[in-house]
């Protein structure tokens, strides 16, 4: 099994979970992050004082797949994400060892 | 209960007929009864008032903290209400506006010390002849004041300072600074006073030795005031007492405690605009309980000071945001509520004194000029006034109060100065009131800045102004209170 | 229209002046007319009473929430604030302030239902003689208090009562709990009616017949009043009416209820003090219109009435912050708050009757009392009353309640109670006021005691109090309401 | 300083009691001067619907939208606030509440720029004979209903419209459609005017000749007044001025400007319903300083006013929940306090001439037909009006208007309509009435609707309306003010 | 060692933290996200406007365990986070190749 | 390529992130977690109620880097990150097997 990790904007996260759906993926993690790559944050200013933002908020969505399913899912993902602007994000896959689902605690890929 | 009190006694329609009269023009009659329209006024100008105070004082500071320190930031404004509310009912009020001894100039006496001299029936004059307000009005609305003017210190030393000392520091300073400079700006002996002793003098006639003896007593009783009132320096509703002086004393609070830790290189942008934005609207409606209040009746100069108050407001926010837009490209709201404040603090002397149009000047002026001073030459200095009391409330307060002696010129639209002895407005002279005025500004100035130091080294001695390193940085909100705002 | 309704039909300058006189002091003429002074008092008093409750109460209550509970409080309060006001003008008014038949000791009549008998001329007395204020200003104001009452309760069973249950609760509640408390301890004839049928009783002289009659006319006066009234209970703004009732009904809500889930081992930390903040504050501002306004003028009684309410405040924060701190090390904002609410419950029966050193006697009281309260003795109980309703409201309420009979002594600095048929302060006998206070407190327990009892097991069997666990780990906002307060 | 101006002058009790005469009644004298407490209830009245409009509008529209566009709401209404008031005293007032020229049926003239021609002793009447109210309270009270009516419209485009085009639009908009509009529904010449040419007219007697001639001036008085008064269309708040006028330009902007990017396929759900539920408490309780401020006078007429306009919104509220609850099975907050707004909106016209029961039906009409405009008929349209400005504003608003005509009818409890002529309440004509209401209403819809279109253009030629999508996409917040509202 | 990375219901961290502190395991990382298995979201609607809510909090929690623990720990979650119904979540172990504590700059396994 | 997995104080934030971007590294995510380790949380009191508060707040980064980067990294994370005081945090280096950039399409070391 592998988790996919995609770093995306924001406003693309309701694309790429209908695209990963339609797919037939049935489960995903997202948390609100924060980041910079080649895109870079802005200046604020609150009345004299300036501060530079230099992270840019973004979303992560974390799906855990079958081994043969990873290609499908970042390309799902990169199709749906992709705006063709900086700042549209990366995906990482890492391997997952192991996995339990707590309700049944049935393991690994029938688990997922 | 002696709900009817104002009406027993009077036993016949000629006598009521009396009474009325009196109520209505009491120089004609012993006992001047205040009117309900007027009472009615002042009671929800102080509510008003408390309104700017708590929630809109710490609010418009609480949001422009971080969020680690929202909960220190708005217990130091509700204790502070709470702390000097409770010392103005037991010696506050007293030494402010009771008549005091030898240093009557400077401070008064003790003789009302827990109201033990006021009734339900107890008046105090307004500033027309023969009209009187509830005298638990005045000590209402009057409290306010005393409560908000050292909640507005806590910005400029706002998430660093120990909640304990604080909590000493505040009684001290309104003991020691607040209600002298109170006293020696607002207490007179009212306009009856020196009306009929004023009449005393005419009615001598060509007496001499007579005259000599109601000069005298005229004298007694233009003697009888605090020393800046004295001078003739006009403060509508608390350019110096309140605005310069919290001001100074926030400044000096800024510098003898310190920077923050992180200050210029960490991000403090504000944890909340939106609770600053309440903030200063609730300070703007508040700010008319305490400016058109300050007429302390319910007539045509509370309504000049509202629409003064309301325009200048205005104009204020609009040339900070103009400011802003120029020199920085982007008009932010935390500029354009911030212009509102600095337009609100100066008309706040102006504010029954000025007519409209020059309120519109006044509050472009301190839009202006707080913009300035809070994005450049603050900057120069260096010194964490973390939520620029100084440049708001002292630099906005100090142009307020200078422009004030221009401003109530009846050439600009102003109303000019009424003389109590006699009976009308005097001719006016712009220079030598400005001069005044810049000396009122001057001596408060002065009397807070040096009061200030003293109290604040003292408190650092006793227990130690600021807290530690460690603390500040996990936040007052844990440390000094044990809880956090928020748990979304 | 008839906006001018008040100076029609008067045709001459005479009949003016007299019709002025007959204002001013109406014992003299046939129609007292309000003052305009009074009038604008009372209406924004009843103005201030709806900021206490929405969003006063409502943030109070709110931020004290896990969020997700959030809206489900909100909506609990506004809705109370609408179904309440609607039935107020349906028959709620009517069956309060309006003589009733056998019961009339405990519940008014139906004469006045839909308001059809108030015109925009009527007028109400108020308490002192000769002097009225327009009915719909009364139905306004009263209307508010009845609106807030129910809505007190509501924080008992915060986080879990089923919205449709709460939705039938509260127009029960106050249809059979509030308006007939409200009726026993307010509802009376009136001071002019007491002082005239009593100047007939002196103005029979000494022919026994037609003392015999007067008599008897006064004493059908005197008869129609509410019972609790007729004890000689004195409850100047609601001690018993609002607090000691709703927070009864609270306490019985959150034992029949039962616990939140996880009550006691998850964290159930305020969401938002912040929130809780600047409700607390709505409340001190909002409650000056409830006590001030209480004395239905705007005369020195609202303004004694306003200090009290600002320094019973005050002094009962600083206690509750100071016991925190001996207690606990910290002194905290939630802490600050609640003492200000207890202080401003227990001063509500005393407001307008104590004097304001005796006022900071009872705000320091009710700061340690209630923190005792809320901070062991409930914890030994064990109920889960969420936000501290009875510990706060009726806890506070009780000693505000009884502590009004001492504080009232004019030795003590207090109004003394006056008398309508002699005209004058009565000579004081505490321990029989206390003793008559005590009664009062005790009625109010019962007939809210057990009437919510009997209101809450007939809403259980009809719909079921209480949502299933699930809901509640969900939340109520998204299982009531469909909503989420937050999305960032 | 002139604070005693009213008293000064007058030397004798005699001139004294005269003078007091006038006050109360001043057909009978030449100069009647103000009572303080109408006085007192203006000026609060004034600072109520500051209150609502900011903070109060500004959160009940910030709460609904996405946190990234929350300072940009925040900022259009308070910088529609600052501009318009600014405006007001340079000429808006005078174009608005002074005699004009030719084109006085539809806007007035320039002879009170600056505020010139008022003076602290300045008065204007009320809406009864001999009553006046300080002009600068008038000022004030106006220009409270000049700043929120363009601040109404910003929900309906919000978070897409640039800011420099709304700041470019408000200032042309309240002058071009705002001070037509008012003028020709509010400006009139007063009671006393026509009061005394219609007497002059009794007064003349059988002489043809002079009766001609009286008839003849009692004509020009009648006819200096706007367009939609001399229909003897009534609006007693504002509910054709108001809220139709900036109903429909809103959705003239909504539809202009376009859809926001992602409308009906992302999620823009409210950011915060807590502010929003702050918000419309605030507009709640400011509103009674609207309507029943608009009695101009603290009497009968304005506490019907405001009993009015508490049941009203309750009623309001009750509707839209129930029909929410009946259609998606779950009673949201949004939906009541959506409700509420709308119940205000609806009674506003209405406030002083319905009764309360009538208030009540119209209320749960309001609630009920907004609903369904807002969850079904606007989805058919397609149009993105935000923050349903025209389905709360203009819908509730010509609701109102019309049902106005039907609920001021005495046989429903209303209080017909005051003849100022005949010194009486007319016989009323109700289907008459109801007519005339509608002329007003389409006159409205289509001045503000022609006007609009026009000036939406120009401002879209001359700077463009709209934010880019990449903009709209980071949030005005970023890009229009480089601020963001949280840092939590 | 071994990331143990279990995604719960919110209001079975406490219960979880303390199973795992009872086992004697010292330190976790807590993040709060969004997600959907099975579990599906619900509609909200406002005023007109309806939006389908796909997400629902959760919470993440990350513990870094010696290989040797990984199953005590994978078991004490299951057994803490269980309430049997949808939505009780997953749990994934992944490796960790390397750790440092900052403070005193130990690695690997003296480092946990 | 490997995951280099910070948790930090987070005041220290900024700080890192200078001493990353000093030594070239071009991208980061950052997200807010709560945590504990040897350092504990404390008790906070809300009128009668008592609650533990067991999770501190710390920042969590992620770097996605180059194998050869690793050390250079940790390094510099460490040094910046340190005061030497408990709760200073942790790192874990974990691998990526494979990474996208989204807006390209560029994979693996060239997508970093
Ligand atoms: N090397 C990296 N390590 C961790 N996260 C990264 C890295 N590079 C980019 N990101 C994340 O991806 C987001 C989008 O990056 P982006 O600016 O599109 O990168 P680029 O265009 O250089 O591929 C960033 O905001 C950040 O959160
Ligand atoms: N394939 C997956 N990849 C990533 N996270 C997942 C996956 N499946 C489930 N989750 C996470 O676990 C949480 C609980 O899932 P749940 O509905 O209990 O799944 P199931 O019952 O199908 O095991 C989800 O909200 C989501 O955050
Ligand atoms: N074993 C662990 N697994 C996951 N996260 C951990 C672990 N230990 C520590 N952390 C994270 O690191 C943060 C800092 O830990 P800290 O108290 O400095 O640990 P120590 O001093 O024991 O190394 C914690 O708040 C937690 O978020």
């Amino acid at each position: 099994m592998k988790l996919v990790t995609a770093i995306i904007k924001p406003f693309k996260l309701e694309e790429v979970r209908q695209a990963l759906t339609d797919l037939g993926f049935q489960g995903m993690t997202v948390s609100e992050v924060k980041g910079y790559g080649r895109q870079k944050g802005h200046t604020e200013i609150y009345r004299g004082a300036e501060y530079a933002v230099n992270f840019l908020p973004k979303v992560k969505i974390e799906v855990a797949v079958q081994t043969t399913d990873v290609t499908r899912a970042v390309e799902a993902i990169v199709t749906a994400a992709k705006t063709g602007q900086i700042g549209d994000g990366k995906i990482f896959v890492t391997a997952i060892e192991h996995t339990v689902r707590i309700r049944t605690g049935e393991t690994d890929d029938t688990a997922l | 209960m002696t709900r009817d009190r104002d009406s027993s006694g009077v036993k016949t329609a000629l006598a009521t007929a009396a009474l009325m009269l009196a109520g209505a023009l009491p120089a004609f009659a012993d006992a001047p009864v205040p009117n309900k329209g007027d009472t009615s006024w002042m009671l929800i100008s102080s509510a008003l008032v408390l309104l700017m105070t708590v929630p809109g004082l710490a609010l418009f500071y609480g949001g422009l903290v971080r969020s680690k320190n929202m909960l220190s930031i708005l217990m130091q404004v509700f204790y502070t209400v709470c702390i000097v509310s409770v010392i103005w009912v037991l010696y506050g009020y007293s030494i402010t506006f009771t008549e005091g001894t030898s240093f009557n100039s400077i401070i008064g006496g003790f003789t009302n010390t827990f109201l033990k001299a006021v009734k339900v029936d107890s008046t105090v004059g307004t500033f027309s002849n023969g009209v009187v307000i509830p005298e638990y009005a005045y000590v209402a609305f009057q409290m306010t004041f005393a409560a908000i003017t050292p909640a507005l210190i806590v910005g400029a030393f706002a998430e660093r300072i120990k909640f304990s000392a604080l909590a000493l520091f505040i009684p001290l300073w309104v003991t020691f600074v607040y209600f002298p400079i109170a006293h020696m700006v607002w207490y007179w002996a009212g306009p009856d006073a020196i009306t009929d002793a004023a009449k005393a003098v005419t009615a001598a006639g060509t007496d001499a030795a007579k005259v000599a003896v109601a000069q005298a007593a005229l004298d007694v009783v233009n003697a009888n005031a605090g020393m800046v009132f004295k001078w003739g320096a006009i403060d509508f509703a608390g350019g110096t007492v309140v605005h310069i002086n919290a001001g100074i004393a926030g400044l000096i609070g800024a510098m003898m405690i310190g920077k923050r830790v992180g200050f210029g290189k960490e991000s403090m942008a504000p944890h909340s605009l939106t609770m600053t934005m309440i903030g200063a609207s609730l300070l703007w409606v508040g700010w008319f309980g305490f400016n058109a209040g300050s007429a302390l009746e319910a007539n045509g100069v509370a309504a000049l000071a509202m629409v003064n108050t309301f325009v200048a407001t205005a104009a204020a926010a609009l040339a900070w945001m103009i400011a802003e837009n120029v020199e920085k490209g982007r008009p932010s709201l935390l500029g354009m509520v911030s212009g509102a404040v600095a337009g609100l603090v100066a008309v706040t002397p102006a504010a029954g004194y000025a007519g409209p149009a020059g309120s519109i000047v006044l509050g472009l002026m301190a839009g202006f000029v707080c913009f300035s001073f809070c994005s450049t030459v603050k900057n120069k200095f260096g010194y964490d006034d973390a939520l620029d009391v100084f440049g708001v409330h002292c630099v906005g307060g100090i142009l307020g109060a200078i422009m004030t002696g221009v401003l109530v010129n009846p050439k600009f639209g102003g109303q000019g100065i009424f003389n109590y002895e006699t009976g009308k407005v005097d001719d006016f002279e712009m220079m030598k009131q400005v001069i005044i005025q810049c000396k009122a500004v001057g001596m408060t100035l002065l009397w807070s800045g040096l009061g200030s130091i003293i109290l604040y080294k003292l408190v650092d001695i006793l227990i130690g102004l600021r807290s530690t390193v460690d603390e500040e940085r996990e936040g007052l909100d844990i440390t000094d209170h044990g809880e956090r705002a928020y748990n979304y």
